[in-house]
């Protein structure tokens, strides 16, 4: 053995290396606060923070389901109508059929398994591209909302959902806060400590080796799909439980499938794949709501609104990109 | 066969037989009758398209074969995937290793089994990953933090992670495709120091070069395929330099010396003065001649690829000046300095040397589109095919017509369209970044007569090569470059396959020796 | 392919395969077979869809503008990237001339070149921020069209203006005899796109880069001009759809582009453009075109309801995708034939 | 998902355009009892099928087609666009429709394409969003404009006092019958309460989501509002729900134009005390009445006619006044179901 030769290695990254870009969220973020806070007390009133965190809750749902499909290299437009759909099921049988709240949650999580697995087959199977994919479900899963709903619209929930939507625990903490921390918590786990997760990541970085490593990639593909579909629908149901209303262009009016994208990747997630920044994903949402809340408080005619949220996005990747290049 | 080392029965002996496999109706292999014995270097060898490489493919599951059998100790085995095949021992080395650029090394290794924690809820047990991946990383005498991303490491340590991978699923079997092509000597030596410690520990490996002198250094036993059928089979003492040569090209061949005469003129084509980029490389200087062929020589990512991208307005450079025919060029992009006549043809053709998705005429006018006549500003087909044909024929390059497109030829001749793309504009200096990379035997002497026929018509030619034996062939002269520095310059009756080595390898020892040392 | 072994032949062959120069390739007569049969089922089959040749071809008018913007979109997923502010650059440019028309009573034939110019400018910030900040395409136009959308909105205020002159609006539902305007002028765009990416070498700069960015770079293609460029006529054919539609309907509205982007985005897909680049043709673009628009139109005129059209399009989008997936690589090369070997499919290795 | 516009020089503009063609053909249009022999078909067209406002429309229409021996198609685009809106009445038109009914999704774009369909002989009839009034032969306006305006004023002044600090929240900037009634509305209030103050004016896009956000947004922003006004569907339901959600029940009043279905909660927990609108179910009635009378050649622009039990209307210009505000408040809500 006369190989010991030493192989410089060029870079100690260290496996616990942090993610900067979270670090970086939460500071702007409490840095906004405390700006808008001195020109207006209002901002910084627990109520109104509480709003804020309340209203980044479906967005963070559908920003989490976004950056798994990411991570793999693919995209999902239709969690849109997925979210609209399974609000408007749910919503509509609880209004008139008194759907119990449990199986309200099975319902959302039938509706997202399947309508999140028939995009991962279409993907993994028939090797359409994911963006191609999901804007053929787009439409085909917007039109099964219109035949459900045939005219009728979502515009009052049982208590129960509405304490879903808006209740607290011991008056403090809101359940759909819970709900978010609880499924960002299975997340962080799954991309974080398990094997799906892992794999979703190796697919992400390179799928003909993962393949060849022995990695099922069509099951994690229709696996990540399928998870990113069912969060859809658990954002329609908490959705459709917040705000009591649910009517056809619920999800689809809103451009929820460009929000999605726009949130994970102001997280940090990008969108050539192989990173799952989990936590930046709800960060973001969290700091698109404080912004957005921060432009009225500070008076900002409202038409300028979106032009804001996108120079955040342009903002947030152009940082991103000279951290990581 | 050589029985030279006692095993034991299912130690990993793998045995090929009558394997066959077409693409549509081309056989690319026909009948091939192979053994792998433990405790043996099994090189196979063979011109660029003989079917060495789908024949590894094969073997570790990656292409299904139409017919043939395979047997590991005994057993007929078939795979549906790689992984398959890791399962049975046999391990798959590729070339280009399959990186997880956003990945840990540690996990890279692992992935596809990743080790969990047993109980109720089974979670990655990531202590017990990093803890077997540094052991197996040890077993094979590297230096490479478990930890650090894997787009961080070189192809080398690529190469050796996917060793150690091997190691990690248990495999027997190691098949190399073709690892040393793109690394350094340095860096080769390593990896044959790796190959000959797991031949010792009783690994069945196998291997593909197009490297004579690797060839004859590492191998127990050596294969010839040619067109997709086993031509020689031998033994370490049966087998010779000539006896390998003319079994893979058919005819007797004779490895050509270095070439007697030189065209060098005392006329500066190319005058680069102190250029420099940040920690890449600095203080760069040469002058390079009408009919010159200058050499630069040096480890893989000495730098010679960056200078040669930054002469041809590729790279940023922080100073320095470059002088083409007299006229300043450091400031132009590309298109002005390809247009004022100084051409590269980059070392990666997949990736930066040609589009393989269009055509070969296409790629052949890409260099300049506009040569391409045009009326009113639409390009004229007819002649963009005439200039593909006048390229095909003077290259020689084997093809179905110009209208096939690049991916559908071997490297040899994709090479060849590369350098009629280049050659085409009569440039006045061309830079040639590893000229034969992944070219065969056959084709490798074609690329030479053409580089020195250009030399004869007055083309300054700086080669770019980390192959020794072609350096010594070309170059009047050669500079040496390492770690960004142009450490030594030989000329005439001092090029010597030993001297251009110690040239840079004596800093690069030196360099070593101190690092241990500290 | 059979032609390839080649160790076994020596001598040189410099001649072109029969299959490649013929006009349209296989996807694209697939689609023209399909329109043909679509149209004469339609025609046969749907009364009201054909009342006569001059109200038959009037029909084209309710969708070529979704492919003005096809053309210049094409030229943008040809480089491998995508515009998804053409949406909003349509509507923005609309406004712009219709502003300049009834708040500076600027001629309407010069506000519509401002327009035009406006639509180019904004292609332009879309492709610098691209070029100069390396942001992902889908990415950066993403963000403007959220900003180009708000700066639409502003712009119009709460009462768009409406009732261009009659010259003008015949852009929009005029006819030249029996041919109607829009047609001409998609004609003559499709003639010019045709060209500019088949024979100009703007057009072969474009599909390097989409084939291959780095090997394009390599040869010295101006690859941020390239694309930049692409962007600004991406920019301006988008702002070229908006101002026909606001001939077509002598009214702007700063949302009036919003449902072109995702329906364009189907038809050149369809039209055999691959959303990675380099592949693709205008010829199978604009068959596309008219497949989808005379689909739709012919289906609501059969009673179909507007949500079973949209849905329709979305499963003939996946159908054909699929079905040229599984076609895809025969007779293109070993490694494409590989890939199809492999159940993942999509990224054969080496 | 009110969007819709009409202003008053279109309406002149209108009538003076459609004079002298209904002059001439309008002839025998006294019959009080109307001709259904001939059976005719009809289309709705709302600005977007799916949404429960225009399926209320759509309920009473039915009801009234039968009656009428119309053969009545409800029909509409998937998304609120006027292009959506445009390829169903192109569709239409070639399938030879007698009559299109249309709420629009826009005044301006809609015009050229209905203009061809009464170039081809069809009649048009708009209801609650008006098109340019060339495009149509009548327009069934819900409720006089300035009365809206003073309804809703009415139905918050009352419970957040006449110096109350007042938010709008409307559906878009552009919207045309919002900021009719805005308008309306502005003018009543500084005339009747000078000491209201309009705070803010912000926007829910016509999305319950937006809606809600938008209310939270003001009245944690302007902590001394007391009363929204949101004359849009989701508008009012989402302020309605914003101030649920920050508990200012009682202190925050609430008026706008919904649906009863969609505020009833919201009425009974005393957020909104009241909020004007009409009723639709007889506004779609209404709508066949008038589309059966225009196919018969029945009406004229100015004249007035019977429409079954619905009762007398009069036409002026083209335009039919449908009703006054129907206020809905606690006590009278759970008579209104749709």
């Amino acid at each position: 053995m006369s190989a010991t030769a030493a192989i410089p290695v060029r870079e100690r990254a260290g496996a616990a290396r942090r993610d900067p870009r979270a670090l970086v969220l939460i500071g702007v973020t409490v840095a906004t606060i405390l700006l808008v806070g001195l020109v207006d007390h209002g901002f910084m009133s627990l109520q109104n923070l509480r709003f804020m965190v309340l209203n980044c809750v479906v967005l963070s749902l559908l920003a989490l389901g976004q950056t798994l499909v990411i991570a793999t290299r693919g995209i999902d437009l239709s969690v849109a109508p997925v979210l609209g759909l399974s609000a408007m099921v749910t919503g509509l049988m609880a209004q008139t059929g008194g759907l119990p709240l449990l199986g309200a949650f099975g319902l959302a999580l039938a509706i997202g398994v399947i309508l999140g697995t028939l995009n991962g087959l279409l993907v993994a199977k028939l090797a359409i591209p994911p963006i191609i994919t999901t804007l053929g479900t787009y439409s085909l899963y917007s039109g099964l909302i219109f035949l459900y709903s045939d005219g009728t619209q979502v515009t009052s929930v049982p208590a129960a959902y509405a304490a879903l939507g808006n209740g607290t625990v011991l008056g403090i903490v809101p359940i759909p806060v819970l709900v978010l921390g609880a499924v960002l918590a299975a997340i962080w786990f799954v991309i974080g400590h398990s094997r799906f997760g892992r794999a979703i990541l190796a697919i992400g970085n390179n799928q003909a080796a993962s393949y060849n490593a022995g990695i099922p990639v069509t099951a994690t593909q229709v696996g990540a799909y399928a998870v990113c579909g069912v969060l859809a629908a658990l954002a329609g149901l908490m959705f459709v439980s917040y705000t009591g209303s649910a009517t056809v262009t619920t999800g689809t009016g809103d451009h929820m499938e460009l929000q999605s994208i726009a949130v994970a990747l102001i997280g940090g997630t990008a969108i050539s794949g192989g990173r799952g920044p989990v936590i930046g994903s709800v960060l973001g949402a969290l700091f698109l709501s404080v912004v957005l809340t921060a432009l009225v408080f500070v008076h900002v005619p409202p038409i300028w609104y979106s032009a804001g949220e996108g120079l955040m996005i342009l903002i947030a990747v152009t940082a991103g990109s000279r951290r990581t290049a | 066969m050589p029985e030279s080392v006692a095993h034991e029965a299912g130690s990993g002996v793998y045995r090929a037989r009558g394997i066959t496999k077409n693409y549509g109706p081309v056989a690319v292999l026909r009948g091939i009758d192979v053994t792998l014995e433990p405790g043996c270097v099994h090189t196979m060898m063979g011109e660029n398209g003989a079917g060495k490489s789908t024949l590894f493919k094969v073997m570790a599951g990656l292409v299904r074969p139409n017919g043939g059998t395979l047997a590991i100790d005994g057993d007929a085995v078939s795979f549906a995937a790689p992984h398959e095949a890791h399962a049975r021992g046999i391990y798959l080395v590729p070339q280009e290793p399959a990186l997880m650029p956003e990945l840990t090394v540690a996990e890279t290794m692992f992935v596809g089994q990743l080790p969990t924690t047993t109980g109720l809820v089974k979670r990655i047990d990531w202590r017990a990953m990093r803890s077997r991946a540094r052991a197996a990383l040890d077993t094979l005498s590297l230096d490479i933090d478990v930890g650090a991303l894997s787009r961080s490491l070189s192809i080398a340590q690529q190469q050796q992670i996917e060793c150690a991978k091997a190691l990690l699923r248990g495999c027997r079997v190691i098949l190399f495709d073709e690892p040393t092509s793109p690394l350094t000597t340095h860096e080769v030596e390593h990896l044959f120091a790796t190959m000959r410690h797991l031949r010792d520990e009783g690994y069945t490996l196998a291997f593909i070069s197009h490297r004579m002198d690797e060839v004859l250094e590492i191998s127990d036993h050596v294969s010839v395929l040619r067109d997709g059928m086993l031509v020689d089979s031998v033994a370490r003492p049966q087998f010779d330099r000539t006896r390998l040569l003319s079994r893979m090209v058919g005819r007797e061949m004779r490895t050509i010396p270095r070439r007697s005469w030189s065209c060098a003129t005392d006329q500066p084509a190319l005058v680069v003065k102190g250029l420099a980029h940040g920690s890449r490389f600095a203080d760069v200087g040469f002058t390079l001649h009408r009919g010159e062929i200058l050499g630069l020589a040096g480890l893989v990512g000495a730098g010679r690829t960056e200078i040669a991208e930054t002469i041809f307005g590729l790279r940023a450079r922080d100073s320095g000046s470059v002088t083409l025919a007299g006229e300043d060029i450091s400031t132009l992009q590309t298109h002005a300095i390809i247009e004022r006549g100084l051409v590269y043809a980059p070392e990666d053709r997949a990736r930066h040397g040609a589009v393989l998705p269009m055509t070969i005429a296409q790629n052949v006018t890409s260099g300049l589109i506009s040569r391409v006549r045009s009326r009113l500003g639409l390009m004229d087909h007819a002649d963009e095919d005439r200039i593909g044909a006048e390229t095909v024929r003077r290259y020689r390059v084997r093809c179905a017509g110009t209208d096939q497109t690049l991916r559908e030829l071997s490297g040899g001749n994709q090479q060849k369209v590369v350098f009629g793309k280049w050659m085409g504009l009569s440039p006045s200096v061309a830079i040639l970044d590893e000229p034969t990379r992944g070219v065969d035997v056959g084709a490798k002497d074609e690329i030479y007569a053409l580089i020195e026929e250009l030399a004869r018509e007055g083309m300054a030619i700086l080669v770019i090569s980390s192959e020794m034996e072609e350096l010594v062939r070309l170059c009047d002269r050669i500079l040496s470059v390492y770690e960004g520095r142009i450490v030594a310059e030989l000329s005439g009756e001092a090029i010597t396959p030993e001297r251009v080595g110690r040239s840079y390898l004596g800093h690069a020892e030196a360099q070593d020796g101190v690092e241990v040392a500290a | 392919m059979n032609d390839v072994a080649p160790a076994l032949r020596n001598e040189v062959t410099a001649r072109r395969g029969r299959t490649r120069r013929l006009p349209l390739g296989n996807w694209e007569r697939a689609l023209l077979a399909l329109l043909l049969l679509l149209t004469a089922g339609l025609i046969a089959g749907v009364p009201g869809f054909y009342p006569g040749f001059a109200g038959f071809l009037a029909l084209t008018e309710n969708f070529l503008p979704f492919g003005f913007v096809a053309l210049g979109l094409t030229t943008v997923i040809l480089t491998g990237g995508i515009d998804l502010s053409v949406g909003a650059i349509a509507g923005l440019a609309a406004i712009v001339m219709a502003s300049l028309w009834s708040g500076l009573h600027v001629s309407i034939w010069l506000s519509a070149l401002i327009g035009l110019l406006a639509g180019g400018l904004l292609g332009l910030v879309n492709g610098l921020i691209i070029t100069r900040l390396r942001t992902e395409p889908l990415i950066a136009t993403l963000a403007t069209s959220f900003i180009y959308g708000s700066v639409g909105v502003a712009i119009a205020g709460d009462n768009p203006p409406s009732g261009f002159p009659d010259a003008f609006n015949r852009v929009g539902t005029g006819a030249i005899g029996w041919l109607p305007v829009q047609i001409v002028l998609f004609a003559i765009l499709a003639v010019l796109f045709s060209l500019l990416i088949g024979r100009s070498t703007f057009g072969r700069r474009v599909v390097m880069i989409g084939y291959n960015t780095d090997a394009a770079r390599y040869s010295g293609v101006r690859v941020r001009q390239v694309l930049t460029l692409s962007y600004v006529i991406s920019g301006t054919m988008a702002a070229l759809a908006g101002i026909v539609l606001a001939a077509y309907y002598s009214a702007v509205r700063p949302d009036m582009g919003d449902l072109l982007l995702l329906s364009t985005i189907t038809t050149v897909v369809l039209g055999g453009v691959s959303i990675f680049g380099g592949e693709g043709s205008i010829v199978g673009v604009v068959i596309a075109v008219l497949l989808l628009g005379m689909l739709r139109q012919g289906m609501l005129i059969a009673g179909f309801s507007d949500m079973v059209t949209t849905m329709l399009t979305g499963a003939i989008l996946l159908g054909a995708i699929a079905v040229k997936n599984l076609f895809a690589g025969r007779g293109t090369g070993l490694s494409t034939l590989l890939g199809r070997f492999r159940r993942s499919g999509t990224a054969p290795a080496e | 998902m009110k969007i819709s516009p009409i202003s008053r020089r279109s309406a002149v503009r209108a009538a003076i355009a459609s004079l002298p063609m209904l002059a001439c053909i309008g002839l025998a249009a006294q019959a009080a009892d109307i001709d259904t022999a001939k059976r005719i078909k009809v289309a709705m067209v709302p600005k977007l099928i799916g949404l429960s406002v225009f399926k209320a429309n759509e309920q009473g229409a039915i009801a009234a087609a039968k009656t009428l021996n119309i053969n009545f198609l409800y029909t509409g685009p998937v998304t609120a666009s006027a292009q959506g809106q445009v390829d169903v009445f192109n569709s239409l038109i070639a399938r030879r429709f007698d009559v299109i009914t249309t709420t629009s999704n826009n005044p301006t774009q809609l015009a050229p394409s209905l203009r061809r369909a009464r170039k081809a002989g069809i009649k048009v009839v708009s209801y609650d969003s008006d098109v340019a009034a060339d495009a149509r032969d009548f327009f069934i306006q819900n409720t006089d404009y300035a009365e809206f305006g003073k309804a809703l004023v009415e139905s918050v002044a009352k419970y957040a006092g006449p110096k109350a600090k007042i938010a709008i929240l409307s559906s878009t900037p552009d919207a045309t019958i919002q900021n009719e009634w805005i308008k309306a509305l502005t003018a009543y209030m500084t005339a009747t309460y000078p000491d209201m103050k309009i705070v803010t004016t912000q926007y829910g896009q016509s999305s319950p989501s937006q809606s809600l956000t938008a209310g939270l947004n003001i009245l944690q922003a302007n902590p001394d509002v007391t009363g929204i006004i949101a004359p849009d569907g989701a508008a009012e339901v989402g302020a309605a729900a914003a101030v649920e959600k920050l508990g200012k029940t009682g202190k925050v009043f609430v008026t706008g134009c919904s649906d009863p279905d969609s505020i009833r909660q919201y009425v009974k927990s005393g957020i909104i005390k009241a909020s004007p609108l009409w009723d639709e179910v007889k506004e779609g009635a209404l709508v066949m009445y008038v589309a059966r009378l225009a196919a018969n050649n029945a009406i004229e622009p100015n004249g007035s006619f019977t429409a079954g039990d619905l009762g007398d209307f009069t036409a002026k210009d083209g335009v039919i006044v449908f009703s006054k505000p129907l206020v809905f408040d606690a006590t009278n809500i759970d008579q209104y179901k749709f």
